[in-house]
């Protein structure tokens, strides 16, 4: 079963690979808004690329239809602008057919969470090795400013002039519903933390599914200022980190302490409290995951950032791959002539 | 005792039960018999609609028919010569197309007041005298399977179980037919289970012996065999035909095959097949849904696979969109379309041909792509092969259709010797410094195919209208018209790659029957028919609609009449129409059933009158027979 | 703005309304394998309708397509069978239409979880007042045999002959994290708890989402068995009661006890175990609810049936008429004239 | 110093800047002044694809249209007669369309160093000699407006953003506006904010002033009112007029409106103005995909709504399938389709017109629907009213056609008196005893709509095929072909029930041209120059496409030839062609861009010179002009 893809495959790349970022800057103009949260997330994605220590034409972006969707642009690897919602299964098609690729979705929160739900639910499911970065801005924006699915109950934009009468999807908390085996939240306007969220989402084998806040200038600016300008998402926001206890506040003197399954906020320099009352992250908790992922729309609580779980669990397309080898293994490689043959046939 | 033979050209059986009685394995193993012995052959299974129906009513019964003979089996008989009815609702729901003095073999057990009242029968058509035009037998199948047991040590229960291989020991008996072949089939189907094999082996065995022993039973039919190719031959439906195809030609190909696919009747076998086709290689994502299916495999098409997708019309209604994608990226991939009765959910299980317009105009936008059409099951496995070649020497999607009769009807298939079958040449791209993703071949306009993997090619593609050449994004007025006359072109320029029709009888004259798709087999029978008696008539048969045959015009425009058989309301009709503005006498039928060849045969001979002639020419080619068959 | 509509509505019911489940049971066969769950599903199903004291013209039957499809045809009521995946959405465009009248919706896994997946989640989020009755068999029936999103790694199907790759779906927990405001399971055994729980699901205004085990005879046969047959299912299910314990076993003297978030067994007749020690459910806690979810597919605990989450929340059709009769209390009805005259006009 | 006046009778004018310079306010703004005017008008937004490109860039220029005049503005206007263009890149991009002596007021302070490079200007087109052939009016209008604001108290910042009024003032001088509408409109708009109002009002002024002060400016140009019948006016584009359509309908039909959609481009205008009708009882739902926006479309159909689903091209392929379903179900639903340039996501801010064959086939199986197409933007809304009144009285899902042109592009409707049109009734099954879902009425075939609700109808419908009369779920051969032919026929009955074609001119002779959908403008335009230059042709407009005016055969036949000009590659030429088997000349033009008036008017005079008849007789229909528009 030698095929002319393995040739291509197994031909090594031709000189070293000294990449920078600027060997995935392609020459053209990116043409997001000027202030656009979407840009602030190139940066962190064009840094990441050399590290990760593979070469270039083995790297692909895929995106849907949105603002968002011209990232694959901006990225010099190949990359796919498909149809709008259906980056996934393009996605998915592409690594299960090839798993010697790394595959990076780039979406919106309306491509993934409106027209593109389904294949979002089923690929956290499936657990398909690869990254999707979704660029939640909370509106439709290419569209010109139609409330999204994450767009909260009374926002106004061009299709609800008297505020939307849907509740938002907690998106991290659908991710987790429909069990995702990593689940992240990060944001545009810190980049260090992005940078290395789409790291570790690299890094985790399996489905990885980060939700970054993006500011859209145009449609829905601000929309996440608390939780992102420098001034107040200290006190708006948790990170969490594996093992580390869930502290916040400018002084990080705040704590999350859990009240049965009620997160609770407890003030260090209050009433005896100590960091030994604050809860302690854990990645590999659904439950806590769950919990946390709950906080997001609380009016008391802060938001939570970073990692909200990441668990091992074998990817869809390594379990294609053995099972054919299993196959292979245990009945030899298929024989074409005896397949044509079939259970009987007769000669004339 | 012995008994009278006579010869026969051909003839058609079925088998009728209730779902559970084991039709669709007797008529499966008389059909491979039937093979073996060297004859033609074409069958159709008759599943019902319901998963598993109550017992005993006209819903449930479940049926299998076999046409075979010495030469000329197109179709799966337009009437039944010999009809086993295990029970009262299969006699009911069946004899509607049994020959005049054509043979019943009854099961009695099967009609008794519980299953008369159940098929609706207020008498017993036995004995009330209502099938005094036919040969009946009656046997009380469960008594002489008893008898035959007596000697052998096996619960009575598997015994009631094997009244199917009962039946068709008769049947074997009937035509002739040696035992060898089912034999060893049970042997190996239930291998270590020695109880089921002895009472399989030994009720077919007793159906044989009930037949020769028994006077009702007062002749052997024998059929000749057939003139065919030497070579290794087995029954094939055109779904398992398909899978073999799309193995085939990625081979052919060189290249892994992926399948991205969403179960739906009557495509669902060739899901299913591929499926189990692990150590061959080939991946499958049996996806959430239909888009899911068609865009992994554009997915995978974009990362260098041989990609398929197969489905039925409202799952092709469903990949619309994702089609007009792979349209604008250019990319191969092979759709396959086992058409069913629509609209929307229609008749689920019965075939039509009512998706050709869809398949040539269902996109929004002009998204031009070759559309071709399998004759019959095993020319599924050719008409696959080719969809591929074209997709990969193209740089294009291809839709093929095929319909829930060919794709659930078997054909003894001459299995073609792989190595003999030409290569096919992916068009992948290879010099980086060169490289444009929408530079263009001269001869072929395809584009060139650069995957992932390639060094100093990576590049973007994706449903924006692309610059040509460099394959950047362009909104360039003159740009997209370029582009959209290029498409165009590359998909008409097919015609210089295919086979041109062939007429079969004169190549001009008074009246040319066009079929395509499945009206292949019916149409060819009535034509030879109509020929053996005399009338002068042309045939054609075309496989590729889109683009037709080069040669098509000039054919039509030398036919005073053109007459075309459908199983739709016209719309092969309207293609030529709008394209060769040559009127066309459209044959139309949509009853959820294939054509039968007398249907169309009577058709023909009441258009090759004379006076039909002169009305047609006198109204200018406005004359169109009425649609009521 | 008064309607044809109105009129029809407005039109009392003729006669009294004395039901009996029989009414509700048209003049046709029921087509089902015998032994089909979806048969035993049925008949609670016509006996709960008399005692809902709705006149029958205004309960609506909205199915997709699979053997659950059917179900309509044997409801005497006005009656939908869609297309495959989309009872949802027209259930959801009726109901918004139609908030005066009784919407049921029935489904199966893979009518409702793979290509429907995506209403499933949005329904979930919407809160549309409907009850969705999804027929988990964890197969494809009516195409007759492949694996579905509710099918276990490891099934043997039409087209997993060596075996399904995916792993499940937990529809519960997938409801959950779309933020479903009731939850709840049952099976096609116990006909008068499933009767219980329709109702439930009817009474609770807002989107009802009850997954039922139903026993498909031909092509999974068995799958609940352990849950649903009268010998095992005391030892392999637990019952969910709002405020009531966890207990279950044939004597009841089992509980489920929380260890952190861990869900444990514990024996109350063993090692001065309590009945005090016992988890109490709470219909109203969300994580409460997750960690139930959660027991499903563990090989020891017992598989929680019952109501997971009922929560109370606005229903969307509510909301819609809400900002219409705000917007007409607030600007009046709308003339149309001066609609039709626009910002600026001018005479000629 | 008075002036010059001159008359002329028409006027194209455009406003071009940067996205962030107004220009469609200010677009807006001259257009309604025109409509007051009394003139006829018809305008085009023409924004760039990208949300806010970065400033000064090529891509990023905005623009606005205004093509007014006395008589006959059909068409926003071949050529630009005033360019107003606040930037270096606004004029790089506009002034191809520029004619020769054609008045460009420019603002210098666009024509900066960096303005210019952005532009791709080496040298300032201002100084370099290359505008020579037009009348060219540079203005610093920073300066002229800080100028007139010394007095007034106003933030500088302000007084900068109101350059768009300023040369909107000076325009307005130039035609010799009245200034009251736009003041009047500005006190509305900004009300409380009265330093913008104030800033605003200044500079409209300001610039008249200048304009009336300033030598460059040589004569006002008076444009006479045209003859319009009385009444009340005001401008609207398609998508307006569609909202608006929708809502009468269902007001003339007693109905409640349902809108179930998904956003998309250039359809989502109609969403938002009927998302915006809260109190008019509209309700909308944004699902969460196209298929989601039509099945709750059927689903509230069902319940008695007049329902209705919004897209574009993509959209409408994602809903193949539910379209399928409703044709089952025979439910009322008007589906609007705002074509945008395809395949795939293709140019999606650009107008086509080639989703004809997917609105006539594009679906699988047998399954026709009323296809209408609304000539203009005002038109959109006598053909969404007409499709809504096809739909009920029919029970049958609708396509209307438009575009992305004329969704967006306005002109003056006048506004109809809602009592005079008449009421639409919907065909309401009424008695228990005899109901059945699939009776149906002998004229029209259409079905009986009983809603839940309905004491004693309680009933089942669905996807799968319906027996005759009873609706039950029925296999039965005959009944397929039955139910399929009604269908048919349904559909095709409406032709007895919608307007035949007019002619304009010769009702018979040498040339029809037959223009559908948007093309009406144009090639009104055209051939009203045609013959008023003493040229023979006779023009027709098809705003029903399926099925077709009944006589439609009888003019087409009363002609040598055909001439059908489409934003598509021959898609009514397919149409008409197939079914009238009379060969067309097709001149066809996919550059997103609507025809204009004179290219039509090129190739038509190209077509009547006495050489090319001869060789179209010559070659018995076979030519066709090339595509090279
Ligand atoms: C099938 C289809 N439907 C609708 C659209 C129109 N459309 C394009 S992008 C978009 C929404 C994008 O929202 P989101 O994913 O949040 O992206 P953003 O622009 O906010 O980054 C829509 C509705 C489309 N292109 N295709
Ligand atoms: C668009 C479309 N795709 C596929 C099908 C085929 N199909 C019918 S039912 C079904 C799956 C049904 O599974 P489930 O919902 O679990 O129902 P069950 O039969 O098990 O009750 C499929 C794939 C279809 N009818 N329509
Ligand atoms: S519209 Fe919003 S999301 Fe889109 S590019 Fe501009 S700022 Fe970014
Ligand atoms: S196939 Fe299974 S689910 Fe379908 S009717 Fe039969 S038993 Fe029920
Ligand atoms: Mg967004
Ligand atoms: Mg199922």
């Amino acid at each position: 079963m030698k095929t002319l893809i393995d040739d291509i495959l197994q031909k090594p790349h031709a000189g070293e690979m000294q990449y920078t970022s600027k060997d995935f800057k392609p020459d053209v103009d990116v043409r997001w808004c000027a202030g656009c949260g979407a840009i602030s997330v190139l940066s962190p994605a064009q840094r990441l690329m050399p590290d990760l220590g593979i070469p270039k034409e083995k790297i692909v972006f895929i995106s849907g239809i949105g603002c968002s969707g011209r990232f694959p642009y901006y990225m010099d690897t190949y990359g796919f602008h498909g149809i709008h919602g259906r980056a996934l299964p393009i996605a998915s098609g592409l690594k299960i057919a090839r798993p010697d690729l790394s595959v990076w979705i780039v979406t919106g929160d309306g491509d993934n969470m409106s027209i593109g739900g389904n294949h979002f639910i089923h690929a956290c499911r499936r657990n398909v090795d690869m990254n999707v970065l979704m660029f939640n801005n909370e509106v439709y924006s290419l569209t010109k400013g139609q409330y999204s699915p994450t767009s909260h109950r009374g926002q106004i934009t061009k299709s609800s002039p008297l505020g939307a009468l849907d509740d938002p999807f907690n998106p991290v908390a659908l991710a987790l519903g429909a069990s995702a085996s990593f689940v992240a939240r990060g944001h545009d306007k810190d980049r260090a933390q992005l940078q290395q969220l789409l790291q570790k989402a690299h890094q985790h084998k399996g489905f990885s599914f980060v939700e970054i806040y993006t500011n859209c200038r145009i449609f829905n600016d601000g929309a996440f200022d608390l939780y992102t300008n420098a001034e107040t998402r200290e006190e708006h926001t948790v990170w969490l980190e594996h093992g580390m206890p869930l502290l916040f506040g400018k002084k990080k003197d705040k704590g999350i302490k859990l009240d049965g399954f009620k997160p609770t906020i407890i003030n260090l320099n209050e009433n005896g409290n100590s960091i030994n009352d604050v809860l302690v992250h854990n990645e590999q908790d659904s439950t806590l995951a769950f919990i946390l992922a709950n906080m997001t729309y609380s009016e008391e609580l802060p938001r939570p950032m970073g990692t909200l779980q990441n668990l091992e669990r074998s990817s869809y397309e390594e379990r294609v791959v053995k099972q054919i080898e299993d196959e292979v293994n245990l009945k030899g490689e298929g024989n074409l002539e005896s397949l044509l043959l079939g259970e009987s046939h007769w000669t004339i | 005792m012995s008994k009278l033979t006579e010869h026969l050209e051909e003839v058609t059986i079925r088998f009728a039960g209730d779902s559970g009685d084991g039709m669709q394995l007797v008529g499966t193993q008389f059909s491979d018999t039937s093979g073996f012995a060297g004859n033609e052959v074409n069958t159709f299974p008759d599943y019902p609609s319901e998963i598993r129906a109550p017992e005993g009513t006209l819903y449930g019964v479940s049926a299998f028919q076999i046409h075979f003979g010495t030469r000329n089996i197109n179709t799966t008989g337009d009437f039944v010569d010999v009809l086993v009815a295990m029970n009262a609702a299969s006699l009911k729901v069946n004899i509607a197309n049994l020959r005049d003095q054509g043979i019943i073999i009854l099961n009695t057990e099967g009609f008794d007041a519980r299953n008369l009242k159940l098929a609706g029968y207020t008498t017993n058509p036995i004995e009330d005298g209502s099938l005094q035009k036919y040969h009946v037998v009656a046997i009380d199948m469960a008594k002489e399977l008893k008898k035959g047991f007596i000697e052998l040590d096996v619960p009575s229960k598997l015994i009631q179980r094997t009244k199917n291989l009962f039946a068709l020991g008769i049947t074997y008996w009937l035509f002739n037919r040696p035992l060898e072949a089912t034999v060893s089939w049970i042997n190996k189907k239930f291998k270590g289970k020695e109880d089921v094999i002895l009472a399989n082996v030994h009720s077919l065995q007793a159906g044989w012996n009930f037949a020769e022993k028994n006077e009702d039973f007062k002749k052997q039919y024998i059929i000749d065999k057939s003139q065919l190719a030497p070579g290794k031959y087995r029954n094939i439906t055109g779904n398992q035909a398909v899978a073999l195809g799309l193995v085939v030609a990625a081979t052919k190909a060189h290249l892994p095959l992926f399948l991205g696919s969403y179960p739906i009747t009557p495509a669902t076998d060739i899901l299913h097949a591929l499926s189990g086709y692990k150590k061959y290689g080939v991946k499958h994502l049996q996806a959430e849904d239909e888009i899911a299916g068609i865009t992994s495999a554009i997915g995978a098409a974009f990362g260098g696979s041989l990609a398929a997708t197969t489905t039925s019309g409202p799952g092709l209604s469903l990949k619309t969109e994702a089609i007009g994608l792979a349209v604008m990226t250019e990319l191969p991939l092979v759709i396959v379309d086992v058409q069913r009765a629509g609209p929307s959910t229609g008749l689920p299980t019965k075939p039509e041909q009512s998706d050709l317009m869809q398949a040539m105009y269902g996109r929004h936008g002009e998204a031009p792509l070759p559309v071709l059409a399998a004759a019959s099951s095993s020319d599924c496995f050719n008409m696959t092969v080719e969809a591929a070649r074209i997709a990969l020497k193209y740089m294009t999607p291809v839709i093929l259709l095929t319909d829930g009769y060919i794709g659930q009807a078997s054909e003894p298939w001459q299995i073609p010797d792989i190595k003999s079958l030409p290569d096919i040449t992916p068009q992948f791209a290879s010099d980086p410094a060169t490289f444009k993703p929408y530079l263009r071949k001269a001869e072929t306009l395809c584009r060139q195919w650069a995957i992932p993997g390639m060094q100093g090619m990576e590049h973007r593609i994706g449903g924006l209208e692309k610059e040509d050449g460099s394959g950047v994004v362009s909104h360039d007025a003159l740009n997209h018209q370029k582009m959209t006359e290029l498409r165009q072109k590359k998909v008409d320029g097919i015609a210089n790659d295919i086979p041109e029709l062939k007429v079969i009888g004169d190549s001009e004259g008074d009246l040319l029957l066009l079929s395509w798709g499945s009206t292949y087999g019916a149409a060819k029978t009535a034509v030879e028919k109509l020929k053996g008696d005399g009338h002068n008539i042309s045939f054609a048969h075309l496989r590729y609609l889109n683009p037709f045959p080069k040669n098509l015009g000039d054919v039509l425009h030398r036919f005073e009449r053109v007459v075309i058989p459908e199983l739709n309301m016209g719309q092969l009709k309207n293609l030529i129409q709008a394209k060769y503005l040559k009127s066309v006498i459209g044959i139309n039928k949509v009853q959820g059933k294939p054509f039968k060849s007398i249907e169309l045969e009577e058709k023909i001979k009441m258009l090759l009158s004379l006076e039909n002639l002169n009305r047609w020419k006198a109204n200018k080619g406005e004359v169109d027979i009425p649609v009521d068959l």
